[in-house]
């Protein structure tokens, strides 16, 4: 298995040098995010997002199953990563390496189990048939910072998202394609957000937002907190690493609330557009056609 | 394991429902009882060379039960090797012989995965234990050879019901196949081994029809009989007279110990007879 | 079934009668088995777990497939590969569920505990080889994150690896759920699975007395301001968990030299033994 | 794979080990008799949430944990009316073999290892041999009990662990108790919520506490030259001749088996062929050929005299080649099973332990 | 005499024969253990080119006896063969660094072999005289075809080769211009078209 090329000492030594003297590599402050862009595709519920130059595809898809024995008034929600070996040669189809199961199971953790999504309205029929959402997450281009990216792509995509709308009668479920009825969004509850910091120096003393990906190669820690915009936690994981002062943490998880906001407003702004560029087009051809007649 | 690599079927199968002949009350799906005498196997059939890309490969077949003509089980063997190990491996003074064992997913009434499934990992290891006895493992250092033996369709009539015949039985026989199918495979790759090494199966057995007194007989079919209280196979090597693989299974008093050595013997002579087939069909692989 | 939280308020007891900063039961033992390097048995309550050290060792051909990963670069580098393998037995929950080796849950909670104990343990002075905690839980009843943690330092120890300092975890917890939304929500010590069920909690790890956490865990939703409660609730349940843990390791080696397994050293005299 | 790691052993060492376990007497390693089993330490009732576990020490500090877990579950297509009368209904209590789920774990080998395949297929087999363990999990015709048994190896794999985890399986399921069924027929069950009302799965004599039929016992059993040796080390196994598993149940006392000397009444379950490592030792070479013991005329001429046929010479390891003899296979297994020998011995030893 | 054998057929008594390749003692006796043709061949015959195709015992009989091998040639030549040491070979450059040449085996005596297999020329390996004085890359280049003698088994993944004698080393090479060159001394070769030589470790031509 090839191996991510480790950085040299030097490489260590000058970036660890620069962070002690307040600067970072790209210039950036301590506590900002690289240029962060969203796009959405044609079809609903596709989001790429790119955070300098990671870039992040997520994909929502929605079928019609059975669901689960033990839950039958739940639909099924899905979150699938795949770090390809197009993202870095480290990556092997087929078998998850350690970044790919913690990525996933942070957006597991901060999207799905802290409820953003209302399962319950997926069920169809109790025990007999529900949706079943899946969202693929595809990892473009790494550098650096990949939960953020990845979680803000998959909240993006599913509140991008619209499933056929259904109907039921006399116990017929009917499933209408987009021409004759419009797509319905999903249920959301709350949009939560990753905020990740990496930490450096003897005692984890520095604390870094958005770390690229040579900086993620000589962190000691790092720490990834998801909040929604209402200041409630979803998930925190610091999974091992240099010990970081408690207080600290407490600091960042403030710091990571206004970010969290700003995520926030940032994917609002991005759906109406959005939403106004579909509509227009939706409209304007309604009214054409009204026109003719 | 979830077998992640393809789209499987949905898990909650149906089972085919199962028609009861109602013009014909007294005949029950069972088959008629072993009608060829009790130390005469099942007519096999064996050839080598059939897949030309391997380095030795093999066929084998085996008659099903109660139907002349009519073939049950049907394994393929292809041995590849001997070729370099992988960079990764140690060094070893040995052939590594790594044999693996696959029901084709419509090989058994129930359906099998992808995935090899314990039972396959099972039988893969007997595999291993009785070819190891019989190839001369230091000839070939520093190199490893693969032995892929698929069971095409196992031994299983359709026409039986499910609740007869207990799987467990038909591995035997299964093993026994494969241990035969392997070692004409492994011939005809020209590695070296002792001897030929053949499976052969024997088992004692209880049917109503002698007023349930047990008798011994080799090659046995679960389903022609009303109850198998014991049964061994084993991989035996004739020109040297010794077993490199016994399996027993059963339940026998401790007292009873030439019943057992009378069967381990049945299953001596069961592999006889596979591996007079094998040496004539290897000796034509030549001519 | 509910976990009934109304109870608290008055009597200000929990489901199983402790109050709001008490500890369960906990029992310890090390050098459980002659075999390992080290090995250590650790009760948390009814959360049991076994946890064996094999190494510092040379690095088995067959490296990177039981995940882990690596604390402080894998073997390759400067300093050793802490491999941790953890087992979860199917009778350990009530309700018997299997886990593959591959489950993911259980992967992060390998490479959690490999990169907690690699910042605190002295990886750099074995280049090249491999320590490698196997850990086998028992029975599971909450904080089982912790129970690990603390399993795994105590077989360390045992195993005579030098580290920094003891990584203690314990887990921590919040009166009243989520939805409640109450914010004079009372913190609590040390959760049992039920209240691990319905109310918030975190795990911390922290570097033996100090405040410095090496691993904050939090899977449930709560509110921020409630955070610094749990956290400091639980910083100071490590304090006491290391403690006992101490206490258990002192045990056994004064009992060590009272059987005259080892010679009682010079240095030995420094420490209050008594 | 059968057999854990590779063994570490020089030539040299494998010769010498296998020529003193060919002594008669056979001088072991360790010391021991060539029927001693390693010295043990065993509990029952460690785990309180199962229903029933044990734990095993072995002296090489091999240790290993059973936890026997039992749910109610529903029979499948038990609504199809067959037997009929209630009773007939004793003799229909047929168990199946799906009904007991059986899993090894050993560190450092992955799940699907065959190795570890072969070992729980293999104490697995003989549990179901008789077809009378299955049929103790039936509750009526619609439910039955499913048993699961989590065998954990804790220790590394020091030693082939057969012996360890089968007495170990063994200690479990004589402390496993299920609890007492309160309803009756062929209604939904319901149980008894008093523990120590619950019944053994083994029943017990009413006076002495003690099991009147008992799990099967698996025994690792090896051959060196004309020697048979129980319970072999790692050491011992790297130059076994041939090396089996054999499984033995006791059988019930019958009054005419009374003056058949004493010991157990034993049946034999299964029996398995183990993958002995010594096929996998490397060989050694003899002086005669060696260049550096003056044999260079011989081998400079053939240097490829490595791969030559030799006869066997006295005193350098050669890994065996084929099988065993029939005859000493029987011997083997005839060992195991004598009345008053080895098996009698362990499940001697296995009745000491307090079942609290 | 050429009569079919099977793996485990008697050829005859060690008193009688010597073992060859294809055949295992067991016991006093001389077993076949490949599937194949027997061939005998008289020890008169045994000196000379026919020596590598035939394994002899390290210490031969007072009496020189016949030696007695089973070979799969005439039934198909699918038979593999491995490397073994004192085995003149024909191999690949792949790669090359300052300290060994990586090579794939491709042909072992007059085989060609299935499988590809793994070696190493060592610098220390390359010439009997002035071994401090080698450079590999001026002794071969990836692409070269390379005659060399097996001198170990080596490590789990390479077989050690040597081009120590004059009738190893480089037989075919390619200059940096792409065309192929011929030796003109036995270290250099040159290109035709270009006139440029380029050093190699040259093997004698027969």
């Amino acid at each position: 298995m090839p191996r991510e090329a480790e950085p040299s000492l030097n490489e260590r030594q000058f970036v660890l040098q620069a962070l002690t003297e307040n600067l970072r590599l790209d210039g950036r402050e301590f506590d900002k995010y690289r240029p962060l862009e969203l796009t959405f595709g044609d079809e609903y519920g596709v989001a790429d997002v790119t955070l300098g130059k990671t870039r992040v595809l997520a994909k929502t898809s929605a079928e019609v199953t059975v669901p689960y024995v033990d839950r039958p008034l739940d639909g099924i929600f899905t979150i699938a990563t795949e770090l390809s070996p197009m993202t870095s040669p480290a990556f092997e189809l087929n078998r998850p390496t350690e970044t790919e199961v913690l990525l996933s199971r942070l957006i597991e953790k901060t999207v799905r189990r802290s409820g953003a999504m209302d399962t319950e309205s997926l069920c169809l029929v109790a025990g007999q048939k529900c949706w079943s959402v899946r969202v693929d997450v595809h990892v473009l281009s790494h550098d650096g910072n990949l939960t953020d990216a990845a979680c803000f792509a998959v909240v993006a995509a599913l509140r991008h998202f619209r499933k056929p709308d259904t109907s039921m009668e006399g116990g017929v479920l009917t499933v209408y394609t987009p021409a004759e009825r419009e797509p319905v969004p999903l249920s959301w509850l709350h949009s939560p957000f990753c905020v990740t910091w990496s930490f450096y120096g003897e005692e984890g003393e520095i604390a870094l937002l958005d770390a690229s990906w040579s900086e993620e190669q000589i962190r000691v820690g790092s720490c990834t907190i998801s909040l929604n915009r209402h200041g409630e936690i979803c998930q925190i994981a610091k999974l091992g690493g240099t010990p970081v002062e408690a207080v600290a943490l407490l600091q960042c998880t403030n710091v990571a609330l206004t970010k969290v906001k700003e995520f926030s407003t940032f994917l609002d702004k991005k759906l109406a557009e959005d939403a106004k560029r579909r509509d227009k087009g939706g409209l304007m051809a309604e009214l054409s056609a009204e026109n003719d007649r | 394991m979830a077998d992640r690599r393809r789209i499987n079927g949905p898990p909650g199968a149906t089972i085919p429902p199962i028609y009861e002949d109602a013009s014909d009350k007294s005949v029950v799906t069972r088959q008629p009882p072993r009608s060829r005498p009790a130390n005469a196997i099942r007519q096999t059939y064996l050839k080598t060379g059939v897949t030309p890309s391997a380095s030795g490969s093999a066929y084998l077949e085996v008659e099903m039960a109660g139907k002349p003509g009519v073939s049950g089980l049907k394994l393929s063997c292809t041995v590849h090797g001997p070729r370099s190990l992988p960079r990764s491996s140690l060094f070893s003074p040995h052939i590594i012989l790594s044999t693996h064992v696959k029901f084709a997913p419509f090989a058994t009434k129930q359906r099998r995965g992808y995935l090899r499934d314990p039972t396959e990992r099972d039988l893969g290891s007997h595999l291993e234990a009785a070819l190891r006895g019989a190839i001369i493992a230091d000839r070939w250092p520093k190199s490893g050879v693969d032995i892929i033996v698929s069971i095409i369709e196992g031994d299983q009539d359709r026409e039986t019901s499910r609740q007869q015949g207990d799987e467990a039985w038909d591995m035997m026989n299964t093993l026994s196949g494969c241990i035969t199918v392997a070692s004409a495979a492994l011939a005809d790759a020209g590695i070296d081994c002792v001897d030929t090494v053949a499976g052969g199966v024997a088992a004692l057995v209880r049917d109503d029809a002698d007023n349930g007194k047990p008798k011994i007989v080799i090659d046995p079919v679960p389903s022609e009989h009303d109850k198998i209280e014991a049964a061994c196979c084993v991989a035996y090597l004739p020109t040297r007279d010794e077993i490199t693989n016994l399996w027993f299974k059963g339940d026998m008093p401790d007292d009873d110990m030439a019943t057992y050595m009378e069967l381990v013997q049945q299953g001596i002579q069961a592999s006889k007879h596979a591996n007079r087939v094998l040496v004539q069909c290897i000796g034509e692989t030549v001519g | 079934m509910p976990l009934d939280t109304s109870a608290y308020s008055l009597a200000l007891l929990r489901v199983d009668g402790r109050r709001w900063n008490e500890l369960r039961r906990i029992h310890a033992q090390i050098r459980t088995q002659a075999a390992a390097d080290g090995s250590s048995y650790l009760e948390m309550g009814h959360t049991k777990v076994m946890c064996v050290v094999t190494g510092p060792s040379e690095p088995g051909p067959r490296r990177g497939t039981a995940g882990g990963g690596g604390g402080g670069g894998g073997g390759a580098g400067g300093a050793a590969e802490v491999a941790v393998s953890v087992v979860v037995a199917g009778f350990s929950s009530v309700d018997r569920k299997r886990r593959g080796r591959g489950d993911k849950r259980t992967l992060e909670l390998q490479s959690t505990i490999s990169n907690a104990l690699g910042s605190s343990l002295h990886t750099h002075l074995y280049p090249h080889s491999t320590i490698s905690i196997s850990l086998h839980v028992l029975s599971q009843d909450g904080s089982l994150l912790a129970a690990l943690i603390n399993a795994a330092t105590l077989a360390c120890v045992d195993a005579g690896i030098p580290m920094t300092d003891y990584v203690v975890a314990c887990t921590a917890g919040s009166t009243s759920t989520y939805a409640a939304n109450d914010e004079n929500a009372d913190p609590l010590l040390d959760l049992n699975n039920q209240e691990e069920q319905e109310l918030p909690g975190l795990t911390v790890a922290t570097l033996g007395e100090s405040d410095r956490v090496a691993v904050l865990v939090c899977e449930s939703r709560v509110q921020v301001s409630r955070l610094e409660g749990m956290l400091v609730v639980g910083v100071d349940g490590c304090k006491q968990i290391r403690e006992i843990l101490d206490k258990v390791v002192r045990d056994k080696g004064r009992q060590m030299i009272q059987e005259g397994t080892v010679e009682k050293g010079m240095g030995l005299e420094d420490m209050d033994l008594d | 794979m059968a057999t854990t790691q590779q063994v570490l052993l020089s030539p040299a060492e494998l010769a010498y080990l296998h020529a003193s376990l060919s002594l008669t007497p056979p001088i072991r390693p360790d010391g021991r008799a060539p029927n001693l089993f390693r010295p043990l330490v065993a509990e029952t009732g460690i785990l309180p949430g199962t229903n029933g576990s044990a734990r095993i020490c072995f002296a090489d500090g091999t240790e290993a944990i059973v936890g026997v877990k039992a749910e109610v579950e529903k029979t499948r297509g038990a609504d199809a009316t067959e037997g009929g009368e209630d009773a007939e209904e004793d003799n229909n209590r047929e168990g199946r073999s799906e009904w007991v789920e059986l899993t090894v774990e050993i560190p450092g080998l992955r799940d699907d290892d065959s190795g570890t395949a072969f070992l729980s297929a293999m104490l697995q087999e003989a549990l179901l041999a008789d077809g009378g363990f299955a049929r103790k999990l039936w509750i009526n015709r619609r439910y039955h009990w499913k048993l699961y048994l989590d065998i954990l190896l804790i220790s590394p794999p020091l030693s082939y662990p057969l012996p360890l985890l089968s007495l170990t399986t063994h200690l479990a399921l004589l402390a496993t108790r299920l609890p007492r069924l309160k309803s009756e027929g062929d209604e939904d069950p319901f149980f008894d919520d008093d523990w120590a009302a619950a019944p053994y799965l083994y029943p017990r004599d009413k006076k002495s506490s003690k099991a009147l039929a008992r799990p099967p016992v698996t025994l690792l059993v090896m051959a060196v030259g004309r020697n048979i040796i129980f319970d072999p080390a790692k050491e011992e196994l790297a130059v076994a001749d041939v090396a089996l598993a054999v499984s033995v149940g006791e059988a019930a006392e019958t009054d005419d088996d009374k003056g058949k000397g004493k010991g157990r009444k034993l049946r034999l379950l299964s029996i398995r062929t183990i993958d002995p490592p010594s096929r996998l030792t490397p060989p050694g070479v003899p002086n005669a050929s060696n260049a550096a013991y003056g044999a260079a005329g011989a081998t400079q001429k053939q240097p490829e005299a490595r791969m030559a046929e030799a006869e066997v010479v006295e005193g350098v390891w050669r890994a065996p080649r084929g099988g065993a003899k029939p005859l000493v296979m029987a011997a083997l297994v005839q060992k195991a099973l004598e009345r008053g020998g080895v098996a009698d011995e362990v499940l001697d030893a296995l009745d000491g332990v307090d079942l609290g | 005499m050429a009569s079919v054998t099977i793996p485990g057929q008697l050829l005859g008594p060690t008193s009688k024969y010597q073992p060859g390749p294809g055949t295992h003692i067991h016991q006093t006796n001389l077993y076949s253990s490949l599937l194949g043709v027997v061939h005998v061949s008289q020890p008169v015959k045994a000196p000379g080119p026919a020596k590598r195709l035939n394994k002899i015992t390290p210490a031969p009989a007072p009496a020189e006896l016949p030696t007695i091998s089973v070979s799969r040639s005439g039934v198909s030549e699918k038979r593999e063969v491995l490397p073994e040491v004192g085995n003149v070979v024909l191999c690949r450059v792949v790669r090359i660094s300052p300290r060994q040449a990586v090579v794939a085996i491709l042909i072992c005596g007059d085989t060609v072999l299935d499988a590809e297999w793994q070696g190493v020329i060592r610098v220390q390996d390359v010439r009997a005289t002035e071994k401090d004085r080698v450079k590999i890359y001026e002794s071969f280049r990836p692409g070269d075809i390379v005659r060399a003698e097996v001198i170990s088994l080596g490590d789990q993944a390479n077989y050690y080769l040597s081009t120590a004698k004059n009738e190893l080393g480089v037989i075919m090479a390619t200059s940096e211009a792409g065309n192929t060159m011929y030796p003109v001394s036995w270290k250099e070769y040159r290109d035709p078209e270009t006139g440029v030589s380029e050093a190699r470790k040259v093997a004698k031509p027969f």
